[in-house]
């Protein structure tokens, strides 16, 4: 439909298609600056493609964690255009692998649709997620995000029934498989009925299909890999990090800190 | 043409729509299926009007505010009377409508979010009535200032969920009760206390709230013959208003919306959405709403719980654009100046909400002239707001 | 035969009368004529029920209270629903009624009594409405205990006069507004708020009051056909019981007065008027009363405010003589049991007073024929009520 | 009508029909023993009649001073039974002047109305007054106290108009004239149109006519005097016994307490 003027970079950065790993991170929890070293060291740990946050007031999607990192984040004074800033440095510091930029509807009306999809290919951006936009409501944004070569990440749901084929057909970047009915956050067990739906999705979907939503142990993580192409990590990414935070805001103990951060996450997500 | 709206997507022109996680679009597709249906079989209809009428007391009365009308000098002035409801306030209309579509659909609970609490007592109060588990999702900070509300819920067998999380107050809560919905919409009904919300929430309660506007023009033909020139009401999320003026929309009447100006609209003390907001999303809607520059949802102020919001339901947002309805707003000093007003010429005791509406009808019916007519809608009873009335008059020293 | 009551005298049977001041006849008989007039004049009565639709909200609802009646399994239950009207409870019928009568009279200022406030609040609302200055007369113990109604009054415009003689209750409140009127019989208007009093007032309110009766003979007739096997209501006074009573007198229908036991009618503390009291005079009337062996009278108790009354009207007092009507008693605590009984199967919070109907219906309804009906009469709402409930319940620990 | 079996004694007691003083005192007020000596004082500063209150919890007709006199009686636990034995005391102390029972309606009631004025005759009372039987009520008290030789006191008002000639020929005693609307108490002016009502009442009664409620002054005495029989003083009495009630109190003190009262009472009816 529309005519694509800029090529997508997200399957070039894409390090692997299968057993993907893709960490959740919010910018500015808890600096800047800890944001880049973390998705750097996220990358290191194994991620295929990074989902940066960007703090919202409201995140309906979103347990308790991820919305107390919005929370401290918002504090810290980030917005949705110091979060797409923070890309460019990403890259300085080495980071290679897709970053999909994760954000909440409203702020993306209020930077403009498609403002906001050149700015992020400008700073090297390669996907952006809407989890409130739901396909009916997405064909503008859709529009501009090709358009510039974005890759607008879609979300599918155990529930989505009909749906599931309309928005496995039209997904771009990877499918998000939501795993269970709720929001964000540790689930201490998974769907039983998560393997038919993954399948179902699979057989519609032309990209790689990642699961997410409470994912936060190793075996989890084991069993999704055989039903799916990859995880999404969140709410526990966040736990960790929270769990070194004090070591992480010191100059002196911060590389102590990452280095347990890289630990905890290769154990996670080892198989 | 106004009646046509929404359209298949949800939307009022450029607003309403359904801006919500995937999760949520299959309990919404099913409400809107079971919603579909059931407006189309005489036996809901029937039974919603039933509950109306033999529970909740309607028709309302309509009464004729000669003493205002006569200390005013100008608009002859009449009364909707929404605080005669059970549980004070037009919000059991709605509450009754949406859990008798809940049973309809099987569900065995329901789950709501509440400010001030009316709209969570109206919710256990049906709840209670049609033999309906409930939950009542409130910020914590509202709980604290409502204590007598918390318990009334209690005691009507709702549980009460206190909210923590962002301003612990009732966009807070009505977060809180999407998420928990989310998890649980197999069993749960989430029913939403204004014409708030995604599709098809902002049809449905207008649908279930258009009895106020539907009796008036029928009680208003009865006593005068014809139509009013005006008619007023608050809005808050917007359903009492948009119960109001659905049925009067395109028939030349003059509509008034009352916002909140809270501390006044030129200070940040406000909930005047449709004045001072911008257009976003919130709550899965398409409205106007109040935000900073990066779309973060800012909280509003005003003095009445019920108008506290900084969203208002989508097809306000249409009819403001489409300039079929006029938006006013009315501060604090206005509108408890208003309860005043009224509580000493015709004997009513306003909601803080309700008499937003009152000021600015009693700031116009002046320069009326005395053969035209006004009609407002006393949205609900002031009861529940004796301790911040009190406070305000600072006990009765400020009363004369 | 009992429709012939009271006979030229005021008296029913034995009781009634007027026991006043000579002062006071003179008065007396004025309201009586005009009255009587008045109640031929077909613009009054026209006027009257005008107020009562287009203002207090009549008819109220007549509710089919399933989920309690499935609950207990025994007799169908229905509830006249006097909570819904304006200002809470069936007391503004009365208000409304006498108001009207004051004016015609050419009075230009009520005084009225008042315990917990209810009262005092229709009388003010009523003045609001009519143009009437209002002077309620309230002793200074329930001025302390009920301060959101005093505050209520005064922003309804009515003066609050405290009472410091006696008790500091409701019955030296009477008292006081009595020798207030004395002194002031050629402008106000003593507009008393229930059944009691020296003639013509019984009569005259219970005229007011029988609205309740006559809407439940035609709603429980189009509901069910027919007539209910019996009817409950709460006796404080008794205008909302016999309101409710008067037109099913000598139809049959077995008819059950409902008086505050308090903490038990074998302790000091109760307000069993009928069940405990013996024959003597109070506010005037002659009727049954709680007094000590030398014609002191004694301070009742009950939780509820509205039943806290030594006396009882002489109507009543013949009906029991008479036993036309069987009059029980019941406890703060079944009272309490009943709220929370009523609230979680109805969603309807019935006022402390009202609970005490439900309650004894409840003990009844449980022993009779699925094939019964019942009617209770839910006086008022239980809004006024919910920090003594809450101090009851102690918060809502105490309430599962 | 009924068969005068007792002979009346107020007439025979009375010691005359003009000018007359008739004051109240509360039984037991302060104390049981000086509501008789109190008794005697009234009579030797003039009094004609006693009228001797019996305490009540709830007394309409009258107005605070009365009402805080009778909480302290029934606070000394004087009853009516009491009261009515104060007065063959008050005999014995020298009191021969009439005396006349005031109490409200509930306690005869309670105590029997028969039983009464049984009662009444055999202490050595000569009258009783119930402020709160107006004549359509009286019928039967006034059958057993006529019975008996009591008189029924009937009371009039300014607002009794028609009723005032019913009221007044069927009068017994004295008649009691209430001077103006309202509840016993100290007015600071009499009503403008007093004298008409008098002269209206006299001219139908047979019985002397007395004024009452609200006089308080020496010159609304002498006032009165023009146009009535006498005066009735109640709530000036009961504020010059309290004003004196320290002194009455004690012992020692007692006798020049008396005299005070005496005097004051002397200064007021002095005409
Ligand atoms: C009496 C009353 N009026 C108005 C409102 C505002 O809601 P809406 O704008 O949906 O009518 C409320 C909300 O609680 C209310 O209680
Ligand atoms: C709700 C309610 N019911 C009953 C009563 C008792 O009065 P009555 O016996 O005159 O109906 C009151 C008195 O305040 C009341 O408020």
């Amino acid at each position: 439909m529309t005519n694509h003027t800029v090529t997508s970079t997200f399957a070039q950065r894409l390090p692997k298609t299968e057993n993907m790993f893709i960490p959740f991170i919010m910018s500015g929890d808890p600096t800047p600056e800890l944001t880049i070293e973390l998705a750097y060291t996220l990358q290191e740990s194994g991620a295929d493609v990074l989902e940066l946050g960007v703090p919202y007031s409201d995140p309906l999607a979103d347990g308790p964690t991820i919305q107390q990192a919005a929370a401290r984040a918002i504090e810290q004074g980030m917005t949705i255009q110091k979060a797409i800033q923070l890309i460019p440095e990403m890259r300085k510091r080495g980071v290679h692998i897709p970053i999909v930029l994760f954000t909440y509807c409203n702020p993306v009306l209020q930077y403009g649709m498609e403002t906001l999809v050149k700015e992020l290919k400008k700073n090297e951006a390669d996907g952006l997620l809407v989890p409130d936009i739901p396909l009916e409501e997405s064909e503008e944004l859709k529009q501009h995000a090709e358009a510039h070569g974005i890759q607008l990440i879609s979300l599918v749901a155990p529930n989505s029934e009909e749906r599931i084929k309309r928005i496995a057909e039209q997904a771009s970047g990877f499918l998000y498989c939501v795993s269970s009915l709720g929001v964000t956050g540790e689930r201490a067990e998974m769907d039983p009925n998560i393997s038919s739906f993954l399948e179902k999705v699979k057989h519609y979907s032309s990209v790689p299909v990642a699961v997410g939503f409470g994912i936060s142990t190793n075996d989890q993580v084991q069993l999704m890999h055989n039903y799916s192409d990859g995880v999404i990590v969140g709410s526990k990414i966040i736990k960790i990090i929270e769990g070194e935070q004090s070591a992480l805001l010191k100059e002196d103990t911060r590389d102590e800190g990452l280095k347990r951060v890289k630990e905890q996450i290769t154990q996670l997500i080892n198989y | 043409m106004s009646v046509t709206y929404p359209d298949a997507k949800g939307r009022f022109g450029d607003f309403g729509g359904k801006f919500v996680p995937e999760t949520l679009m299959a309990p919404l597709q099913e409400i809107e299926a079971y919603l579909t249906e059931a407006l189309q079989d005489e036996e809901f209809i029937a039974a919603f009007q039933h509950e109306l009428k033999t529970y909740g007391g309607r028709p309302t009365a309509f009464t004729y505010a000669n003493q205002l009308t006569e200390s005013l000098g100008g608009a002859q002035i009449y009364l909707k009377r929404e605080d005669l409801n059970h549980t004070g306030a037009h919000k059991l209309n709605n509450a009754i409508g949406q859990a008798l579509l809940a049973k309809r659909m099987g569900k065995t609970k329901i789950i709501a979010e509440t400010g001030a609490g009316q709209h969570g007592v109206a919710s256990a109060t049906v709840a209670a009535k049609l033999g309906l588990e409930c939950k009542v999702f409130m910020g914590e900070k509202d709980i604290e200032r409502q204590e007598l509300n918390v318990f009334r819920m209690k005691l009507l067998g709702a549980e009460v969920i206190p909210v923590s999380s962002g301003s612990k107050t009732l966009k807070d809560a009505t977060n809180e009760a999407i998420r928990h919905w989310v998890a649980h919409c197999d069993d749960e009904y989430y029913l939403i206390g204004s014409v708030v919300g995604p599709h098809p929430y902002p049809e449905m309660v207008r649908n279930f709230q258009r009895v106020i506007g539907d009796e008036t023009k029928t009680q208003f033909d009865d006593v005068k013959g014809g139509l009013p020139n005006r008619i007023y009401a608050c809005v808050g999320g917007g359903s009492n208003a948009i119960g109001m003026f659905y049925p009067f929309l395109g028939t030349g009447v003059e509509l008034v919306g009352i916002e909140a100006a809270g501390r006044g609209i030129q200070s940040p003390e406000h909930a005047a959405t449709l004045t001072k907001g911008t257009p976003g999303i919130i709550h899965g809607s398409m409205t106007y709403l109040l935000q900073d520059e990066f779309g973060q949802i800012t909280e509003p102020y005003s003095i009445s719980a019920g108008l506290d919001y900084p969203g208002i339901g989508p097809e306000h947002a249409y009819l403001h654009a489409s300039k079929q309805v006029r938006y006013e707003s009315i501060t604090d000093d206005e509108a408890l100046e208003a309860i005043k007003t009224l509580s000493r010429t015709e004997g009513i005791i306003p909601a803080i909400e309700s008499a937003h509406a009152v000021a600015q009808a009693i700031k116009e019916a002046e320069t009326m002239d005395p053969s035209e007519t006004i009609v407002i809608n006393v949205s609900g009873r002031g009861d529940k707001d004796m301790s911040t009335i009190m406070e305000y008059f600072e006990g009765s020293d400020g009363l004369d």
